[in-house]
């Protein structure tokens, strides 16, 4: 579903955040993204989505060539992918309802489709009572899973999700991945971003490892692999 | 067609739940639109009133035609026709010797006495006075005149004409460019704000972008936003110049001048649609313009 | 006082920083100081060389006054000091009989052959013109006039000089009533922009506050960013104004005006201070509003 | 140091956040705040902050009844305590150095002590070389660490952080732990709200739980406490 060649990607004038990524992952897969901060982690996903550019390389996703994408092309191609990103990005003028409501609408669903599918993203992530606050309202773990209810909200092939659980309790983030677990076995792929060393090791799927722009570790079943 | 009627009411619901939640945008694109208009619209009533004085004096103009004492009431009656022909020719009004000599005697007042020893052999010819369109026809039609038999003398007031028509072109032509510059300078503060607002909202703009909606799919509610700012920043422009127009005119009285104020009606319904189109415009683009900035960051 | 000399370099240091990296705003509130300035100085324009023009034609205005026949010369020159010494006058210009007769002549041109019996039994009285500082005194002048002896009569033109003065009064007072509306919209417009401008970094003032910053250390580069920006832009402002405005003056030939334009020069003396005071002042305040603004909450 | 009496905390017309808490920190306390999403956790740190106003009750912190402070001694009492808040709050448009030398020109430090101190921060964090990027060009973990420092700029004798390690990696986490450690035990009170089972677990520190705006626990050497 997602191939990297030889991708690198240059800030600036000399910081290499990723240095000649090559990787493969196939549909239906569940893939931790580790690695220290700064890594590159991000960039990676930013890259996925077309945020920014490769300096170098090929990015293929569900065989079409995103790098070359056309301008007119990238919504569509957005949509197919559910984001929760490291920065919540939440629409700050739109309530909890709304942020999700809009993602539903950007991609062309009918109004019956998002008053029935609202609330029960709600409930999935336990704000059912919140839907009416604004994001500078809500904790910061409550924004983080309206976040994820978003990302959620239109039946992705392909989630990816930036540190999902920074801000939540254990409890909550072990909810949160159990939906995640659950939404992976109906088909879609999952590619998450963590530092939770005691999920990475708990759930035992494909871990890939960054460090420095570098890929120094790719296992299936792996583990977070950094003792301290 | 139902999915775009769906779409359509989804843009409007989003900018006017956008407006009620960014006030200070609101206020600041509103005022500005309003003042910009106000002070077109203030220029454009001092351009209509100089205009308006100009086109009353020159309507006061007239053409004096005097003609030869021999002259007889047939003749004259052919003159009078060929006269009513010529083209821009709007009233011929006939003054005898007899009428000529009234009109004098009028004028001495007092000293009236003096035109008595006139009565027994009127040495005033007899003449016409005679009505144009428009001042610039004066000189055509005293040229025309000029070529008739029978005429002693025209008087038409040359010099004054000529001038009068130059300053009323220099008004015009002056006023027509510092409007178009008034209205250049409108539409930047104009969008000048709106950029602002717009920039005010680049956050959320990328975001929208980054979750998958298409260019114009975060425009709409923008342009949208924009021509209804620019509605309502020009309504409120027109209530004021009109209601403080009709105040001025109805309780400011200018006696000395030679012409009326042009009315505060015929101001409304000059500047309506003008000021309606252009605050709607503006607006509209201003917004288009602004969003797409932060789109293709 | 070293750590105050070393605040107020921060201060400035930062404001400076500020604008370096706020150029959306930067260029929206420089463009809109200057637009609105620009709109100011075309007005002024206009109503300075209204003003100048009546003044111009108020210059022209003289008083003529007929001596009575049986006035010696040693009365004449008597009368002559008298008129001298009224408050007001400039210039008294004897004429002789002798004198109108020469006048008489060259008025009639072709014809002055009516006047050569005179030559004999001179009819025509000798006489004074008069000229006074300002068309306002005319009427006081004349009174004061009309109470020496050997006066026969005085020509004021009064019914001209007085509407000449209204006219030009209401010019001058509709000019400054519409100058301080368009000086109270300018205000509006810029300070307008600058809280637009401070609205979008309404999260950057939050941030200071809670990090514990004083109010006074968060208002002063905003402060006087404002003050920057409001020179910058009334700086912009004079510079189209001045260079505008003498390309106009040397190139458009008005010699049917019968006044001349006033100078560039004179213009620019004229709105230079004024215009960067008014600039710098409305930045400041209008920054220092809209931060206060924010910080309150 | 910190005395909550009676304190409550009521959002809008009805969300209780904190119920009549009551609470006493002395001076020199490294004290561990726990709690699910919604806890209440980021209220108790605005209260202490007087960023809100509590509903009812006092606080009371180095003697002085805070939610009576007049407005103007507000920013010298807010110098005094270094937060790193849940969401950064770093300046956008000044570098990472500049947020830092910020914070010490707010509270009246001269140039010399800037110019050598924030160079010491930026080490005692790992960002030596990221000094002159802005925030956004930060990867979130850099960026959080950028707040620590900043809230460590000006030797405050209370230290707030919410959340510290949530966008860190185990090591990176670690490493701030231990200069924590560290400050407090020069003498610095600290207060550290955070989501880390492990962390609080080994750092056997007090550790007060929150939930639904109550306290339901105050343990000396406790430990987090929610098991999943
Ligand atoms: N716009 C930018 N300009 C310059 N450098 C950048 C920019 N964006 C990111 N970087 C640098 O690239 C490196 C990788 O950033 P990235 O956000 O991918 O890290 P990450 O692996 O997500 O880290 P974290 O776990 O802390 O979020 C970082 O060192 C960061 O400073
Ligand atoms: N301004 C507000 N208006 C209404 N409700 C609010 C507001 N701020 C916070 N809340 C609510 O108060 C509750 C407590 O919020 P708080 O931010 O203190 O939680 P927290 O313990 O920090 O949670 P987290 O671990 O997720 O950051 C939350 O349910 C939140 O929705
Ligand atoms: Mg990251
Ligand atoms: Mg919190």
């Amino acid at each position: 579903m997602i191939e990297f060649k030889n991708v690198s990607k240059v800030y600036g004038n000399n910081h290499i955040a990723l240095s000649n990524i090559n990787l493969n992952i196939k549909k239906g897969e569940f893939v931790f993204l580790v690695g220290p901060s700064g890594a590159g982690k991000t960039t990676f996903i930013k890259l996925l989505l077309k945020e920014i550019e490769p300096t170098n390389g090929e990015i293929i996703v569900n065989g079409t060539n995103i790098t070359q994408l056309k301008r007119k092309k990238i919504p569509y191609y957005r949509r197919s992918i559910g984001v929760v990103f490291q920065d919540f990005r939440l629409l700050s003028d739109k309530t909890v309802y709304e942020n999700i409501a809009f993602a539903m609408e950007i991609a062309d669903a009918s109004s019956k489709d998002i008053k029935r599918r609202v609330p029960q993203l709600l409930a999935l992530v336990g704000l059912i009572n919140k839907e009416k606050l604004y994001p500078h309202q809500l904790s910061g773990g409550e924004q983080q899973r309206v976040a994820i209810a978003r990302a959620l909200a239109n039946n992705p092939s392909l989630i990816i999700c930036d540190e999902p659980t920074g801000n939540l309790d254990p409890d909550n983030s072990w909810a949160i991945m159990e939906l995640l677990n659950e939404i992976n076995k109906s088909g879609t792929t999952i590619v998450m971003v963590t530092h939770a060393k005691d999920i990475v090791d708990r759930m035992k799927k494909r871990v890939i490892a960054l460090e420095k722009g570098v890929i120094i570790r790719d296992e299936q079943r792996g583990v977070y692999g950094y003792e301290n | 067609m139902d999915m775009k009627i769906k779409r359509i009411k989804y843009y409007f619901l989003e900018s006017i739940k956008n407006l009620a939640r960014n006030r200070v945008m609101v206020v600041a694109s509103i005022g500005t639109v309003a003042a910009s208009l106000f002070v077109l619209g203030i220029f454009l009533i001092l351009a209509l009133n100089v205009n308006n004085a100009a086109e009353s004096i020159g309507k006061t103009l007239e053409i004096k035609v005097y003609l030869k004492d021999e002259v007889t009431t047939l003749k004259r009656i052919a003159i009078e026709r060929d006269i009513k022909n010529i083209k821009g020719v709007t009233e011929v009004i006939y003054i005898s010797k007899e009428q000529a000599l009234e009109d004098l005697k009028k004028k001495l007042g007092e000293n009236k006495a003096i035109a008595e020893g006139f009565e027994m052999d009127n040495p005033l010819p007899q003449s016409f006075v005679i009505k144009v369109e428009k001042p610039e026809f004066i000189s055509k039609v005293s040229y025309e005149i000029s070529k008739l038999d029978g005429i002693e003398k025209i008087y038409d007031g040359k010099g004054i004409v000529e001038k009068l028509i130059k300053f009323t072109n220099i008004v015009r032509v002056a006023s027509y460019f510092l409007m178009g510059i008034l209205a250049i300078i409108s539409a930047f503060l104009i969008s000048n704000t709106i950029k602002l607002a717009v920039y005010s909202r680049r956050r959320e703009i990328s975001i929208m972008k980054y979750l998958g909606a298409t260019d114009w799919f975060i425009k709409w509610p923008f342009v949208i936003e924009g021509v209804l700012l620019g509605l309502l920043g020009s309504i409120l422009s027109i209530m004021v110049l009109f209601f403080s127009y009709q105040y001025l005119t109805n309780n400011v009285s200018l006696n000395l001048l030679l012409f009326n104020f042009v009315s505060a009606q015929s101001l409304l319904s000059f500047i309506l649609q003008k000021f309606l189109l252009m605050g709607a415009l503006i607006g509209g683009f201003g917004s288009y313009l602004a969003v797409k900035r932060y789109l293709v960051l």
